[in-house]
């Protein structure tokens, strides 16, 4: 085979606590191997030098909360051939997207000293709002591995193994006990997407729904159970209001169950 | 120099290998200083806000979320403010899991800093990738020390990043001994290679450049402080975390529109490994003591470019700690004691990688949060990160444009600040002539 | 048949260990009796049960000192047999070609302690589909082969459970090594033993031990006679696969929909499942490939997709491509049942549904 | 123990030629590059196709099941694995995994007429039946080509369909949902040339293959001109992962489409062909 040209990466950061690019840098055992295989050339948290665009894989950490940024991410856009969005804030919106539920105004005002400062958007929204998006890597942080897989996945020209079923099915796999049946301990597992291999049940806790909604999940049902296992809707309320809480079946559950509280 | 008289704006957009994004904008003007900005523009995230309806126990996971390279102080900080208020108090074991849980990210952290973001301007890399092929073996070494840090923090918090294992009172499951004994190996070796780091720190070049800080840390009768103790500074500070408040205050600066934590009346202070060394030399383990003396490395630094000794010797004493934890360790019988609700504010204080991290909170009798009040250790730094470039930049005016944007980044970097985590910074208007 | 004590266990289990095998039994784990590596009695969930419902499961203490005193645990044996993750063959490059080098890492030898006989039924059923079909899974095979089976049988069937229904139970019938009945009562607590394979036979001529007498034989009997009329759930399957082929488009589907969470649970704990999927993995150069087996589910969308979309988008199709395939196709395709009336997928659904109350809801209302 | 082969690893077969179909569709003649070979094939039948590091997917061959030696292909470039198929050169080496599942009748048409319907990319799976009925024509009676493409270009093996329409033994009929260029052929959909179609219906086989939704409208108008249910044949597609009844992806109510199908007789599955989401 001819030899492969270096595909050009760079990593962009919107509004994000940085963990998922972190997760790049914590790749420690693949870093060096990675910068073989691509050139790493704008990732500002690792390095000061800086190559023009065009790029290859641009990876977008961050969502949209700034009249700027709303722009940026326009040229972000224009200057990458594949655009993967990394993380809950990115595909979601994140944990800032609680304010699309309440005035931004009275938020700002309750933080700062000087709200008339705060230049920011009403929402916080996700990059598909705003561009097209070629993939949607999921996670609060994303899964390194998964990480690593998509990279992989597009350098070999092959379809990325990222599951859109339950945090369940990779549950079982890992020869868990179901803390929702042997517990009694809500978990949001059956409505999440797979990719963290079922981390937070294999620590003894429900799932909170790092990685967003699966595919044709089913949150009513589940609230349902929550209630009959005692749970308040304010509580149901907040199980869905994490990380994704903007994102569509999570939001809805959500507001459904403010509005019984 | 031709330049020094006529005006010049030097403005660096996206400061690079710093975690989080800010700016830093400088006028200079006939050879002086006109304006000079540290700016910090990551957009405003409201966690304070709406943290306010949640209920105490999410705390520790949404305030993660405000950092993702330290999000165990966040964790930490919020899980002791919430104890403080539920009374609760703990000991023995799962205090001992909790100090290994912070070595885990001193370790990470430190070291993510030291070799790859801070050792390159040093030696004059863009970064640890470029700095990888003349120094290979000095970069393998520090990401094996950084996957050994993260490894701690993995086994025992779940995820290197975002935690969720710890819990108000404990932690949701203890791992298995066995995973943290198979962990010991690798400290071992990550213990001479510490070494290693101090050395190979100590022996770069630093700038001849010392100013006369107030130092803030925790200070613990007992031990280098991590999660515990009282507040003390090296001109005559101690009081309880609890009167944090009362001495420290955010105000609006001249020069600058930032919020700046400052000590009430005395003005800026400094936080994070600098500080923590010069007052708490004496609970490092003798080893990391001994290391620093040999290279010459003994209280009062007062050069912040030798932070990077400071946090290679840090390096060091958590790696020791975290031996001496496992290897005495006994296993908690829960993982986590009984809570009862009830109402109350509580403060925490952590010393986060990069210094002390003060949250507050206030919660109903349903455990629900009415308050948050949460103060990172990059915001406290942040006057000194400003004043220590006003002097600096003074002092190297004669520099090439190119060159002396290098050197204030490099200055910045002394702090290692943390910008995601500048919870509350207002954006900064730039003032033109 | 004869009666061992309860240290005979322990001799029992140094004669296997003795033979190489690992011993992989029940043991209390994470407040639950799962299936894992044992090492001695001791590690046996003495005096421990479980309970159990649809959508729920307790451990609780039992007030006696029983070894076998409980049902099933959350997963099956499968898990040991036809693994959740399997490396199929790994790949390197080799210019335009590549070269193949097959997964041939040695298997364990296995004793499993404690199957019931539900669970045989189910080894039985996932040996049709490996095993004596046109093509053989050579990886279920040797680990197949390399088992030991100490059955135990059930004297107290569980709140889910309905083997008496689907003729799997209570009784191991046949396919185990060793079989055993606890018989326990205030004056003595002994195992009686019957031996099912030559290898069997062997073992147990080491085991200290004694005849059984026709008393111990008739208390056993009537012990397991007693637990065929105390299952917790009931499935009348006369007729069932007809009933299910000419319901396709029964509106209740919908209605299990609106509680379905297509989570795939069900599918995972099932000791008969046995679908998989097969992803591609790469290193970073492209220079080594690998095809790794995993455990799938016809509740996934993935399952069904083909170029354009997947065939069964929605959670009716799901539900009832997975009741259907059980109780009706199954038989068309192996000859027999795909349920054998374990009860785990009642179980360990998060919400509950209740293969066997959908299944009576259809038969009580039928649409043709 | 004797050692099993394992019916999961493929034989290494060498690329000798990329033919260009269409903008989108290729065939690939391979042979075997070390000195194991798959078992002779029958019309209808299919190989898994594996790519190296990408992945593995089911292809009917498209060749003459009289020279098994050389394998044929002819496939659609429609996602991952069939795109990076596209990519590759005569000398690559890919897997294969094969020939599975069931064939066209041929031996049930012998006496009969013969129809043959495709849709798109369905030709390529009907294609060696088109070789056979050519090769033994004697044994059959009427023989017709029913053939839909999407637009004119869209087309497959036109040296070939062009050569079958200029004998005197056999019909064929093209017709294209788009006209475009200088088409001057039937336009409109392959069922609607079923009618027109010179063919006994009490006598004939019908063998099918596109599309669900072709293969439906296709059946009903069979149907319509008198041709017994028995008499028509379907080929199915169905995700697929193993192709030997393991990973249950291919289920169709009681069938594995790997080996009870791909080609059914339409009364087999007649009770779920209109069903929703089966
Ligand atoms: C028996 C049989 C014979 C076939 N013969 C041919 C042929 O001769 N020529 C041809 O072009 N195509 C044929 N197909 C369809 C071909 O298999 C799919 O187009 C191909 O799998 C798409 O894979 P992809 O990775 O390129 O597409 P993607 O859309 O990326 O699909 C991802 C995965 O889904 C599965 N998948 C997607 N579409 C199908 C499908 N239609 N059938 C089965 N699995 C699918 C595969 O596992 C594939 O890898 C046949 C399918 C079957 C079942
Ligand atoms: S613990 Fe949660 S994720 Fe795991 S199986 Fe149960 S419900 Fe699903
Ligand atoms: S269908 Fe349910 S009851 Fe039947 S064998 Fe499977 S898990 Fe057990
Ligand atoms: S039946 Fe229950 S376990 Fe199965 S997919 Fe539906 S909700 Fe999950």
């Amino acid at each position: 085979m001819a030899e492969r040209k270096k595909p050009k990466l760079a990593v962009w950061k919107f509004a994000s606590c940085d963990g998922c690019q972190l997760s790049l840098l914590d790749c420690e055992d693949e870093l060096l191997a990675i910068s073989e295989q691509v050139e790493i050339a704008y990732f500002l948290e690792a390095s000061r030098a800086t190559v023009k665009g065009p790029y290859d894989i641009s990876l977008v950490e961050g969502s949209i909360t700034t009249p700027h940024d709303a722009e940026r991410i326009h040229q972000v856009r224009r200057a990458s051939r594949v655009l993967i969005t990394i993380g809950a804030c990115a595909t979601a919106g994140g944990i800032q997207a609680l304010r699309n539920f309440q005035d931004v105004r009275e938020f700002t005002s309750l933080v700062y000293a000087s709200p008339q400062y705060i230049e920011t958007l009403k929402k916080s929204t996700p990059i598909d709002e705003h561009v097209y998006v070629d993939f949607e890597l999921r996670g609060c942080p994303i899964n390194k591995y998964q990480l690593l897989e998509v990279l992989n996945a597009f350098l070999n020209g092959r379809k990325p193994n990222i599951p859109n079923y339950s945090v369940c099915v990779e549950c079982k796999r890992r020869g868990n006990v179901c803390v929702m049946v042997a517990h009694g301990t809500p978990c949001l597992g059956p409505v999440t997407q797979a990719g963290c291999d079922a981390l937070c049940p294999s620590y003894h806790r429900g799932c909170f729904g790092c990685y967003g909604p699966k595919e044709n999940p089913n949150p009513p049902a589940l609230s349902e159970r929550f209630t009959a296992m005692g749970w308040s809707d304010q509580e149901i309320v907040r199980a869905f209001r994490n990380f994704n809480a903007y994102a569509e079946p999570f939001r809805k559950e959500s507001e459904a169950h403010e509005a019984k509280s | 120099m031709k330049q020094n008289h006529k005006s010049q704006t030097i403005r660096v957009d996206y400061l690079a290998r710093v975690e989080g994004e800010g700016a830093l904008y400088i006028r200079i003007k006939d050879g002086r200083i006109n304006d000079l900005k540290f700016k910090i523009f990551e957009p405003p995230r409201f966690f304070e806000a709406f943290l306010r309806g949640r209920h105490f126990t999410e705390a520790p996971d949404i305030t993660a979320r405000i950092c993702g390279i330290c999000p165990v102080a966040y964790q930490m900080s919020s899980i002791h403010a919430m104890e403080k208020i539920l009374g609760i108090q703990i000991d023995g074991p799962l205090r001992e899991l909790r100090r290994l849980l912070y070595c885990g990210e001193w370790i990470e952290s430190h070291v993510l800093h030291v070799y790859m973001l801070h050792a390159p301007d040093f030696l004059g890399y863009q970064d640890s990738i470029q700095m990888a092929r003349d120094y290979p073996d000095v970069v393998k070494t520090g990401l094996r020390l950084k996957k050994i840090g993260n490894e701690i923090v993995r086994i025992l918090g779940g995820r290197e990043i975002h935690p969720i294992n710890v819990r108000v009172g404990g932690f949701y499951k203890i791992p298995d001994r066995k995973a943290f004994q198979e962990l010991l190996e690798d400290l071992k070796w990550a213990r001479d290679a510490a070494i290693g780091m101090v050395r190979f720190t100590a022996g770069l070049n630093f700038p001849d450049f010392e100013n006369d800080y107030e130092f803030v840390a925790l200070s613990h009768p007992e031990e280098y402080p991590f999660n515990e103790g009282r507040l003390v500074s090296n001109k005559g500070l101690d009081i309880a975390v609890e009167d944090y408040d009362a001495h420290f205050e955010e105000i609006h600066v001249e020069h600058s529109n930032a919020l700046h934590s400052v000590l009430k009346e005395r003005g800026a202070y400094f936080v994070g490994p600098l500080a923590r060394f010069n007052l708490n030399f004496d609970h490092l383990s003798p080893l990391a003591q001994e290391v620093a003396r040999e290279v010459g490395l003994v209280p009062e630094i007062r050069n912040p470019f030798k932070s990077i000794i400071v946090r290679s010797v840090e390096t060091l004493y958590a790696i020791d700690e975290a031996i001496r934890i496992i290897e005495s360790f006994d296993m908690p019988e829960q993982p986590a004691v009984d809570v009862t609700v009830r109402a109350g504010t509580g403060h925490g204080c952590t010393e986060a990688p990069r210094g002390i991290l003060y949250h507050r909170y206030t919660i109903d009798e349903a455990g629900i949060i009415q308050t948050a009040k949460i103060v990172p250790p990059t915001s406290q730094n942040q006057k000194t990160i400003e004043d220590d470039l006003y002097h600096y930049v003074s002092r190297h005016l004669d520099l090439p444009k190119e060159d002396l944007t290098w050197q204030c980044e490099q200055a910045i970097r002394n702090y290692d600040p943390c910008i995601s985590c500048a919870t509350h910074f207002l954006k900064l208007e730039i003032e033109r002539e | 048949m004869v009666i061992i004590e309860p240290q005979g266990l322990s001799a029992l289990f140094d004669a296997l260990k003795q033979k190489g095998y690992q011993l992989i039994g029940p043991r209390v784990v994470d407040q639950a009796i799962i299936y894992d590596e044992i090492g001695s009695p001791e590690d046996l969930p003495v005096g421990w049960t479980d309970e159990q419902d649809a959508g729920v499961y307790r451990l609780r203490k039992r007030e006696d000192a029983r070894y076998f005193g409980y049902v099933v645990g959350p997963q099956s044996w499968k898990k040991f047999l036809h693994l959740p993750i399997l490396k199929l063959w790994e790949a390197q490059r080799d210019g335009p070609s590549f070269e193949i080098i097959p997964n041939d890492e040695p298997v364990p030898k296995m004793a499993f302690i404690g199957v019931r006989s539900c669970e045989l039924q189910a080894i039985a059923i996932q040996d049709r589909i490996f095993l004596q079909g046109d093509f053989v899974d050579p990886h279920y095979r040797s680990r197949r082969e390399n088992i030991f089976i100490v059955a135990v049988n059930c004297t107290e069937p569980g709140g889910t459970c309905f083997c008496a229904s689907m003729d799997t139970g209570p009784r191991a019938q046949s396919g185990y090594d060793l079989a055993i009945t606890e018989l326990y009562d205030a004056e003595r607590h002994v195992f009686l033993v019957e031996a099912g394979s030559p290898a069997g036979e062997t073992l147990l001529e080491q085991l200290p031990h004694r005849p059984a007498t026709e008393a111990d034989i008739q208390q056993a009997h009537q012990l397991l006679e007693q637990a065929g009329k105390k299952m917790g759930r009931q499935l009348e399957t006369e007729g069932l696969k007809d009933l299910l082929y000419d319901n396709l488009e029964h509106p209740h589907w919908q209605k299990i929909a609106e509680r379905c969470l297509s989570c795939a649970n069900c599918t995972m704990v099932c000791p008969t499942c046995f679908c998989t999927t097969v992803e591609d993995v790469t290193d970073l150069t492209g220079e080594t490939a690998m095809r790794i087996r995993k455990w799938d589910s016809c509740f996934t969308s993935d399952f069904s997709y083909i170029h354009g979309g997947s065939i069964r988008a929605s959670t009716y199709s799901r539900y009832r491509q997975w009741m259907t395939h059980k109780l009706a196709s199954w038989h068309d395709q192996f000859g027999t049942s795909g349920c054998v009336g374990c009860g785990r997928c009642i179980t360990w659904c998060p919400v509950g549904i209740d293969i066997t109350e959908e299944a009576r809801f259809i038969r009580e209302n039928p649409v043709t | 123990m004797a050692a099993v082969p394992d019916p999961m690893i493929p034989i290494p077969y060498r690329i000798q030629t990329v033919q260009r179909e269409t903008d989108d569709t290729f065939t690939l003649t391979l042979t075997a590059a070390s000195s194991e070979q798959i078992a002779p094939f029958q019309a209808g039948q299919f190989n898994m196709l594996y790519i190296f590091g990408v992945g593995e997917v089911p292809i009917s061959i498209s060749g003459d099941p009289s020279t098994p030696e050389k394998l044929v292909h002819t496939t659609r470039a429609v996602g991952t694995v069939t795109q990076a198929m596209q990519k590759l050169k005569p000398g690559n080496v890919i897997g294969i995994r094969g020939p599975f599942g069931s064939h066209w009748p041929l031996e049930e048409a012998r006496g009969n007429d013969v129809v043959v319907i495709a849709g798109g990319i369905g030709l390529a799976p009907l294609r060696p039946v088109l070789y056979t009925l050519v090769k033994y024509r004697e044994r059959f009676g009427k023989v017709v080509l029913l053939y839909g493409s999407r637009t004119p270009e869209d087309i497959l093996f036109r040296r070939e369909l062009e050569k079958w329409r200029q004998r005197f033994d056999m019909e064929v009929y093209i017709t294209v949902d788009r006209a475009t260029g200088n088409w001057r052929g039937n336009v409109g959909v392959v069922t609607k040339l079923i009618p027109r179609a010179p063919f006994d219906p009490y006598s004939c086989v019908a063998m099918v293959c596109g599309p669900e939704i072709m293969m439906y409208y296709s059946v009903l108008s069979l149907r319509d001109q008198g041709v017994p249910t028995e008499s028509i044949y379907i080929s199915m597609e169905r995700n697929m992962k193993c192709a030997i009844g393991f990973c249950g992806h291919c289920q169709y109510g009681p069938a594995f489409i790997c080996k009870d199908g791909p080609v059914f007789r339409f009364d087999q599955v007649e009770h779920l062909f209109n069903k929703r989401e089966i």
